[in-house]
């Protein structure tokens, strides 16, 4: 469960109470609301259309995000149009908000295509990133040269809990206090790194480590969607006035396997995983719009109408989708093809034809 | 004779070796309960102990140095790497000091530690899980690089390798981890540096290592319908190399192809070339070609089949080098 | 008709392409108030401001994943790695991301950045400083490798690799920093991708880059004394590769030595090798040599010159060539 | 100077003054006292007749150490026998202090052998590290190594403030924590990284870094080596006997050049170095000692005699010593040599023999 202890910061307890102290400054309209909600069900059910795609072997491999849309939704819907999102491999909810074409994005775990953002820089959101803790370097940087430039716009990193005990990390977190680079660095921490639990990862709480580098840590309920949103906006607006970077660990849990190829069972029990499925985020926030009457019933069977819309799209747009023809992945290499390339694309696409003839 | 998987094979191997030498130790990331991914440490744990068999934190720079830093104290780790594309963060440690401790020593200290990694592709993996890196390996003086190709192979090599007082990369080739294989699992294979002769023939020798030895016998299967007989060497260790065999093989049939998954740019089949060049050249009836994963980042995994030397054109070249 | 040493013109290249281009940055450990440790960015952050040249935490990934960053706001970093050994920390980000990354990207963005490594040895300095890493490199496929082995060159290589769409691997060998070239620094030498013959001759082709370039040409003019014409190849870019100057030439001479101070074993000479071989077989008239470092840990300073290729040693590659 | 903040351990205070209170439980008998003044002069006398060396071409580059003799001396001599020491590049200090041979020690810097130390598990003192940060790994594994078998040692590694900024730092301190590593990581913060001033190296304080571990940090005055003494010795025990590591930040300067090769005048100002003069430790020290009676003039002149003459006997070994035998390269790069590279052994011996006839 998520530690009760006073440094997590909450908005909404899991018995649907509400902290008005901690939900104090909260600018969120009731449009706002609802469409938070919004994402948090269609990334549920993309997470599980995906998940369902990979079992009829439309998909090689996916990382179910499932029991993490607050902590994604919440952060994502905190950062401004200009603000670019560098991601790992299990953002697909922080992609929804971002309005990254999902199907692009599939085509990363159908095997089909590694990047998953066309054009990432106009996206503001950084290509699926796999060697885990390396994309944070490049968010520093990004922000650095954002801050060189006088605008005001901040990068956002997600990474897992695993990710801390990386050197990069480290490096980034470093370079980002000493350059001052406006920077928030969210940490999801689902208590798994794949089989290793998180007090096998680091001997210190993760939001502690901020400490090395001399900016602010924040432990938030990752599964309390307006206490997520509001300390990464907080961060945020650190970030962008004052080159203020901040390490958010949001306390979460991940309710599915590793990935679609991994067995869970043989290293987590089926009691642990029940505990965090009544904490469940969607849950939690379904009951307090609903008391707070800012959606009703037919509302949430509205969205979830959509989001079935939605996840019928994607798969509708996935299955099947071919790979790239071989000679454009001659063409990615370089901005030009080199002679040496040339000669090996030829004989490539010559073996083709030979193929289709005979 | 059972019939074993490779995957079963190396699990053996380290099974054999845990009991074998109380000094060995099994550490990186998911080996312990998990098994490792590819369950290649299954049950190791539960049947060595926490302290034989463990997991670490998420930092393959720390996983080799620290196991160089345990060979100091007396013992002799095996470290797992989850996949080849993630040994990158450890190659400072490897290479800087790892690769040199021996030598800057002036032989005074020794480092007997091995670092398993899973290589190649072919499996329809996920980027970053497919790659061939064994030049980056290779060209590292100080490492011996061995790579199996067959189960029995696999943990007579492995065995080997733990006992051996040198680092050592021992890459797995993953599309083979389920190839099955009859025989009895004992260390009494050919010992670290020696080559294999996986099939004899006169008229071309195929030199490959890892999966694509099977990939070459099954050319060489496909080619003897016609009555060409081709000779399949499986490296089996890449350093040291086994110049002696690479010579044979070539003065006996005067034509070579060498195959491989690495994209061919400095890829270790250049090596091959060059050593056959220096050795064999005036026995050389044609030019030795490199069939080889083209100069680009692995590809994506529905794209794969293009890009790994396929029977095709492992054929292609065998024809071009006979008809020289 | 100025006389000026590379250092000199690496620093002109820099101080050139900062006032051509306002996105260009350059960082590194100790290239702003020091200058860099051998002054190659001497005087650049006086001239251009501590936003434009700055120095780093001493974090070589960092380095290499920050510039990443840096190329997707737009700018151009130009980063220092302040000897190449230094370099591997940063293998990771190169190889995992940077080399990849329009790859991945389908080409819808561009890493043009530039990392600056001082390579070779030669110069009597400390364990780590005098290491020959191409091979690392040149095998992973998305960054083009240079290296040059004239000051005049220098100026012109460093002043295109900065204007380039592609992530470039800038090597400087160190033991030419202070060789003189008198002419004018106007970037309009050949572009990267072209070898340069550096000395024309008919019976033998030395393949160089780097410091070995000068290397050759002292044994090219003491051969001549014995009517002997060797061609010296200036490869200048290994990636990519001039294959048609390759190719030329040695169709021409039919004889090649390719000389490296890299380890031997996968060292990029095999891959000229193998190049000559699959290109120009039927007009070799000998074995293709090569004559390189050998294949342990770069050695204790005072004794580099017996590892380091020697006009000696050389000459005996040419001699066997010839003689065959 | 170093910081006042009270979150620097000190004992003995620069003007002399001794704070009993922070003296308490020192368990150094006079000897001791005497023997570490013995070691801090050894080192500075050494380490200029090294610089001397190097002016006149018998080493190929030397890393001066004066100005850290306290830090050295005193972590070093809080060890014991089967505590392992993995040091960087500029701890001859701590070489002296494990009795290491410093003619081997001194052909790494002269550039006739890479090592400088022979059989460093039996010396306890492992090879000269250059890669910055890179030796820190090295001392947890050979901790937890130790541990697994139940012996009661710890090892120490040292390293300079630049190096907190590698990741291999990081995930040292990282594994340390998580298997409660019997090791002490030692960072000499004397200030300056070649040319890089600590406030661009870092923005928090190196001490509180090991907060993000989950193990006590201490700040020590590093030219106080009754202080460094203490805190050092307090670690190990806490090392062997808990399994706590300590990271330990002794804040000291380096008067010299980087390395023989720099030139800090083009970084630093001589007003900075000057104020550190004042501080030197070998002079706080001696009028501790002095004042104490434990030492007096006729003392100090003679443990002087002794520095000047083991500096002369490193010299004497040290000038034109011949770097090993080629042969012998070959023979240390395996445990036997392969024959590719017997092969190059043989080209090699055989030039040389030319070499020798023409
Ligand atoms: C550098 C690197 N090492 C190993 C892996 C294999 N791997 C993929 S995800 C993962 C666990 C990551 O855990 P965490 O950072 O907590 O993120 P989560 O998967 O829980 O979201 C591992 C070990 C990798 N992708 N990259
Ligand atoms: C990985 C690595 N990068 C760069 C260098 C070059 N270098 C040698 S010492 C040094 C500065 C180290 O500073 P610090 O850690 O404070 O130790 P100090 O030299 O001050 O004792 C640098 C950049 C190196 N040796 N290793
Ligand atoms: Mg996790
Ligand atoms: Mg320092």
């Amino acid at each position: 469960m998520p530690s009760k202890r006073d440094d997590t910061f909450r908005i909404l307890a899991p018995d649907g109470t509400v902290d008005e102290k901690a939900k104090e400054g909260l600018d969120l309209k009731e449009e706002d609301l609802r469409q938070m909600f919004r994402f948090m069900v269609l990334a549920r059910k993309v997470d599980l259309e995906c998940t369902a795609l990979q079992r009829q072997g439309e998909l090689a491999v996916y990382p179910p995000l499932i029991g993490q849309e607050a902590a994604q939704i919440g952060s994502a819907y905190a950062l401004g149009d200009e603000d670019f999102i560098f991601p790992s491999y299990r953002e697909m909810g922080a992609a929804i908000v971002r309005g990254v074409d999902l199907v692009d994005y599939m085509h990363f775990h159908r095997g089909t295509w590694h990047g998953g953002v066309r054009d990432p820089v106009g996206a503001r959101f950084a290509m699926i990133s796999v060697p885990v803790g390396s994309q944070m370097l490049h968010a520093v940087g990004w922000a650095m040269g954002t801050k060189f430039d006088g605008k005001e716009a901040c990068a956002i990193t997600y990474f897992g809990d695993g990710a801390t005990s990386q050197g990069d990390f480290h490096e980034a977190c470093n370079f980002a206090g000493v350059f001052k680079a406006p920077v928030v660095f969210f940490c999801q921490n689902n208590h798994w790194a794949i089989s290793v639990p998180i007090e096998k990862q680091t001997a210190a709480p993760i939001w502690k480590k901020a400490e090395a580098y001399g900016f602010p840590g924040v432990r938030v309920d990752g599964n309390d969607v307006l206490a997520v949103y509001k300390v990464t906006r907080e961060a945020t607006e650190r970030a962008r006035a004052e080159g203020i970077p901040t390490l958010i660990e949001a306390v979460t849990y991940r309710l599915g396997p590793h990935s679609t190829a991994d067995d869970a069972t043989r290293y987590r029990t089926k009691e642990e995983v029940d505990r965090w499925h009544e904490l469940d985020p969607l849950e939690r926030y379904r009951q307090f719009l609903e008391a707070e009457g800012v959606a009703d019933q037919s509302f949430v069977l509205e969205v979830e109408a959509e989001a079935e819309d939605v996840a019928a799209t994607v798969r509708a747009g996935i299955q099947g989708a071919p790979p790239p023809p071989v000679e454009d992945l001659f063409k990615w290499v370089y901005s030009d093809v080199p002679p040496h390339l040339a000669r090996q694309r030829d004989e490539a696409l010559g073996l083709l034809e030979e193929g289709e003839d005979g | 004779m059972a019939e074993v998987t490779m995957a079963q094979a190396l699990n053996e191997a380290l099974r054999f070796s845990l009991s074998d030498d109380d000094r060995v130790l099994i550490l990186g990331e998911d080996v312990g309960k998990l098994g490792g991914v590819f369950r290649i440490t299954d049950k190791l744990q539960a049947e060595f102990g926490e302290q034989r068999v463990f997991d670490t934190p998420l930092a393959e720079s720390a996983i080799a140095g620290v196991s160089l830093g345990l060979t100091q104290a007396g013992w002799r780790p095996v470290a797992e790497m989850q996949f080849e594309a993630f040994s990158y963060p450890a190659l400072d440690q490897v290479i800087s000091h790892i690769a040199k401790y021996r030598f800057r020593s002036a032989g005074t200290t020794e480092v007997p530690m091995v670092i398993r990694i899973p290589c190649g592709g072919g499996i329809g993996a996920a980027e970053h899980h497919s790659e061939s890196p064994e030049t980056y390996y290779a060209h590292t003086s100080g490492l011996k690089v061995v790579i199996p190709s067959t189960a029995l192979d696999a943990f007579n090599l492995l065995v080997r390798a733990i006992r051996d007082p040198d680092p050592i990369i021992f890459f797995e080739p993953k599309s083979r981890y389920w190839s099955k294989e009859s025989g009895d699992l004992v260390p009494d294979g050919l010992p670290i540096g020696a080559a294999r002769v996986a099939r004899e023939g006169q008229h071309c020798t195929l030199v490959a290592w890892g999966a694509m030895v099977a990939r070459c016998l099954e050319v060489a299967t496909a080619a003897a319908e016609d009555g060409v007989e081709l000779e399949v060497l499986d490296l089996r260790s890449l350093v040291p190399l086994d110049l002696d065999a690479l010579a044979a093989s070539v003065q006996k049939t005067g034509r070579a192809v060498v195959v491989h998954e690495a994209p061919l740019t400095v890829g270790f089949g250049a090596e091959v070339v060059a050593r056959i060049v220096e050795d064999s050249f005036d026995y050389l009836e044609a030019p030795v070609l490199r069939v080889t994963g083209y100069d680009m980042p692995y590809p994506p995994a529905k794209v794969e089949e293009h890009y790994l030397p396929s029977v095709d054109r492992i054929f292609h070249a065998v024809d071009r080098v006979l008809s020289h």
